[in-house]
């Protein structure tokens, strides 16, 4: 089975690991994602990257987890990868060089939560619009602020 | 002075005859009515019948707005850019509830109401609405049409121009 | 009813016709002063990004004008002879004159194709 | 302009001077409605493709974080509003899957049914929509009425003709009405005698040819590396499909075949489309076949609402009645993933949820989102009139792709 050689083989480079439903959990780092990812890649053959997305959990002190959902062709097998992630300094290294379903993703994940995926050069907002201040799927963010672009009629 | 009323109406009763059943709709589709417009157009429920349903995808050759769906505050520019480039006479139906009201999307990212930026002549009820409601809503935009005033003489009254 | 009289009732019939649109289109439609927006080019809702339009066309639309124009005046001299072919006296020097025409731009056809004019890459 | 624009291209730096730039806006019937393209074309081939999508971005996520989980079905119906059935089984699965509840074998059975039959929807919608950007109006036309006796007929089931929210946390909302059946198995023969006439109109007709083969090529690993799923990455040739790789509801029981394309252009994510109708169809005739009987909902009273009499008569009924209605339903805290095979291709729900009575965090993996993702090098290279089949070919659904 894959995942007893990925919790052997990877050993050093995640903290914590857990089983969801029948999927395999690594809670890492942020600093040792990029290496952990480009390995799942090239030895376990999970070479379908599924989605990446953040959680706020306000009151933590790492307040935001940048979630990874891989997809392994060969072993047809699913992976997820949790990076807790600070506030002040939200940042992840981007996988825009491994996949490129990744440009997309990071693309809505930054503008959705704030969170910063160093490498990736075209973070321009994808869901949004240019000019949207704030980040709305956050917890503060009130959810009928409207921006709207185009004056209303009287 | 009643001869010139009757001659009045009766031309613009004629010029609305010729406008009612000649509409040229803009489907500016977005979402879910997306599919019941076309449920609307083809075989089945035929608006062609209304000769309503010749959908041109330019403004410039159509003179009935059929924002069909939910409209974002991203796609709002783009409506009311379509709007004002389209030729007049020109009428705007809101199809679907998400276009008359936001539908059930209160929240950052939708226009609750496209008649908050453009002036709106006739709504359907609706999430998706059914075929037989938009028909419905057609007939009552030609009654609309076929009611509408073009004063050619000095003294008819000037019909006020939609902002 | 001489040839020339029916040739006018024809002229007036077409004036007529279009005059009496723009004329109720004058008379008729809303008139509304045309704003900024209106006149800028319709390109799908967006702001259009390059506002030139005076710039260099690359050459292949040329030949394939060209092609279009010869072939499209073919069709209108078809009417001329398809209306001449009734007369006894004219039918084969119509028929001979037409079929010497159309061989000559069918051989022009065949060249071009063979040719790859018709290609687009 | 009195706003400024929604959104900035890199292109209008980039393009060199002879290019021409243009916009395949948003609003372009070839594009569905949502989705802008900002191309630079020499001539008559595409240099360079921008695709922007999000002009239909309602927030899904941001409302099904304030609805309680059963007020949150309707928002799951319009996500692919093609195959809205399909949407609220996976949702209904992840939920249940936090509550450790398994349906009833008549449930399983009934939601695989249901999930074949709004897959041909879909995919009749697609082909029909492709094929008609492309100028084949009678072949829409056939399918439209196809497409509009399937409508029909589930709004005699559900009470909806497109946006459908049938199905229940642990069950169903209710059970199937006598004569569904067999109008079900009419409404299939039809189907079938129409898309013989779209195969007679279509498969060899000179023009769709020219048109879609050898247009927007890729290879597998190109596939995978942008992410592609479903019938877009079955095009290529690989057979990857959730319903053999994982099944999940009643899929093992069925047997079909997996149609696999072969050099993943046009005309095979056309042909694969139209195989995995004939394959759906024969789905449904074996899942009605194999219906057990028994109840549709589980009678769980953490999810399921007792019948109407027993609320009317006994006291616990009512107090459980008015407690789901009122509160909603309390799902242990945790999080899971969930993928079904949707008609695009991979739809995962990831929810996590804290114990509350409502969803923390509902994230929608679409496909439709990663197909524009890669869409631009499908573009690129080829002329600006392959735009229109090679996005009518990828199925881009607006409600799924900007959620």
């Amino acid at each position: 089975m894959v995942y007893e050689a990925v919790i052997r083989e990877l050993g050093g480079l995640y903290d914590r690991t857990w089983d969801s439903f029948g999927m395999l959990v690594l809670e890492l780092r942020a600093e040792n994602l990029f290496a952990l990812v480009s390995r799942l890649r090239d030895e376990f053959g999970f070479r379908l990257f599924l989605d990446v997305t953040a959680i706020d959990y306000p009151q933590r002190s790492p307040r935001f987890d940048v979630v990874y959902h891989f997809y392994s062709r060969d072993h047809n097998r699913r992976i997820r990868l949790k990076v807790p992630v600070p506030e002040d300094r939200p940042e992840v290294a981007s996988l825009v060089s491994l996949y490129g379903s990744a440009r997309f993703m990071e693309r809505e994940a930054h503008e959705m939560y704030g969170i910063e995926f160093t490498g990736n050069a075209d973070l321009r907002p994808i869901l949004l619009y240019e000019g949207f201040v704030g980040h709305p799927l956050r917890k503060d963010y009130p959810m009928e602020m409207e921006q709207p672009i185009v004056t209303y009629r009287k | 002075m009643a001869m010139m009323e009757y001659m009045t109406t009766k031309k613009d009763e004629l010029v609305g005859w010729i406008r009612k059943f000649s509409l040229f709709p803009y489907p500016f589709v977005t979402a879910c009515c997306g599919m019941e417009f076309m449920a609307v157009s083809s075989t089945l429920y035929d608006t062609d019948r209304f000769g309503a349903a010749l959908p041109r995808f330019t403004p410039r050759q159509s003179d009935l707005l059929m924002v069909v769906g939910t409209v974002s505050h991203k796609e709002a520019p783009i409506l009311k850019r379509v709007y004002d480039q389209m030729c007049e006479p020109k009428w705007v139906m809101a199809f679907g509830a998400c276009a008359t009201s936001g539908g059930f999307y209160r929240n950052y990212a939708v226009l609750q109401g496209i008649d908050k930026i453009i002036p709106v002549d006739i709504y359907v009820p609706g999430c998706p609405p059914r075929p037989e409601s938009v028909i419905d809503a057609i007939m009552m935009l030609q009654d609309k049409i076929s009611r509408e005033r073009h004063p050619i003489f000095p003294f008819e009254e000037q019909q006020p121009v939609k902002t | 009813m001489n040839p020339y009289a029916v040739f006018l009732v024809f002229l007036l019939a077409s004036i007529g016709v279009v005059g009496l649109t723009l004329a109720l289109n004058a008379l008729l439609g809303p008139r509304v002063k045309p704003s900024a927006t209106k006149l800028e080019p319709f390109e799908c809702g967006a702001e259009p990004i390059q506002q030139r339009n005076v710039r260099k066309l690359p050459i292949k639309y040329y030949p394939v004008a060209i092609f279009f124009l010869l072939f499209d005046i073919e069709t209108v001299l078809l009417f001329i002879w398809a209306g001449s072919s009734g007369h006894r006296e004219l039918a084969a020097i119509s028929l001979g004159s037409f079929l010497f025409f159309m061989g000559t731009l069918v051989l022009a056809f065949v060249y071009l194709w063979k040719e790859g004019g018709l290609e687009w890459q | 302009m009195e706003h400024p624009p929604p959104i900035r291209s890199f292109l209008d730096k980039t393009a060199d001077p002879d290019n021409v730039v243009i916009n395949i806006g948003p609003s372009h019937p070839a594009t569905h409605g949502t989705i802008q393209i900002v191309a630079e074309l020499d001539g008559e081939t595409v240099k360079r493709a921008d695709v922007h999508c999000g002009y239909l971005h309602r927030g899904f996520e941001k409302e099904s974080e304030n609805q309680t989980y059963h007020k949150v079905i309707p928002y799951t119906d319009r996500l692919n509003y093609c195959s809205a059935l399909n949407n609220n089984f996976v949702y209904a699965e992840a939920v249940e899957k936090l509550l450790g509840i398994t349906i009833t074998p008549r449930c399983r059975v009934l939601r695989t049914l249901l999930c074949e039959y709004n897959r041909i929807a879909d995919h009749i919608t697609c082909v029909a929509a492709s094929v008609m950007e492309m100028g084949g109006m009678t072949a829409f036309l056939y399918m439209m009425t196809v497409r509009d006796y399937i409508f029909e007929h589930l709004n005699h089931l559900t009470g909806a003709r497109l946006t459908y929210s049938y199905v229940r946390i642990g069950g169903l909302a209710r059970d199937l009405p006598d004569g569904w059946l067999a109008r079900l198995e009419e409404i299939l023969q039809f189907a079938e005698r129409y898309l013989e006439r779209i195969h007679g109109m279509l498969d060899r007709n000179r023009i769709f040819i020219d048109r879609t083969r050898n247009v927007a090529k890729m290879t597998t690993e190109h596939a995978l590396y942008w992410g592609f799923t479903g019938p877009t990455l079955r095009s290529t040739g690989l057979a990857m499909d959730l319903r053999k790789d994982a099944p999940y509801l009643a899929y093992p029981e069925l047997d079909f075949e997996v149609p696999v394309g072969i050099n993943g252009d046009n005309y095979d994510r056309y042909y694969v489309r139209m195989r995995e109708v004939d394959e759906s169809i024969s789905m449904v005739r074996q899942c009605v076949r194999m219906l057990p009987g028994g109840p549709v909902s589980v009678d769980d009273p953490r999810v399921t609402l007792p019948e109407k009499e027993r609320v009317y008569t006994e006291i616990e009924a009512l107090i459980t009645h008015f407690k789901l209605i009122m509160e909603g339903i309390r799902v242990p805290a945790g999080e899971v993933y969930v993928a079904h095979e949707a008609p695009n291709g991979e739809l995962g729900f990831y929810l996590v949820s804290d114990g509350s009575a409502r969803p923390y965090k509902l994230h929608v993996r679409s496909p439709s989102f990663v197909h524009m993702g890669g869409m631009h090098t499908l573009l690129e290279g080829y002329q600006v009139a392959d735009v229109v089949p090679t996005f009518g070919s990828m199925n881009m659904v607006g409600g799924e792709c900007d959620r």
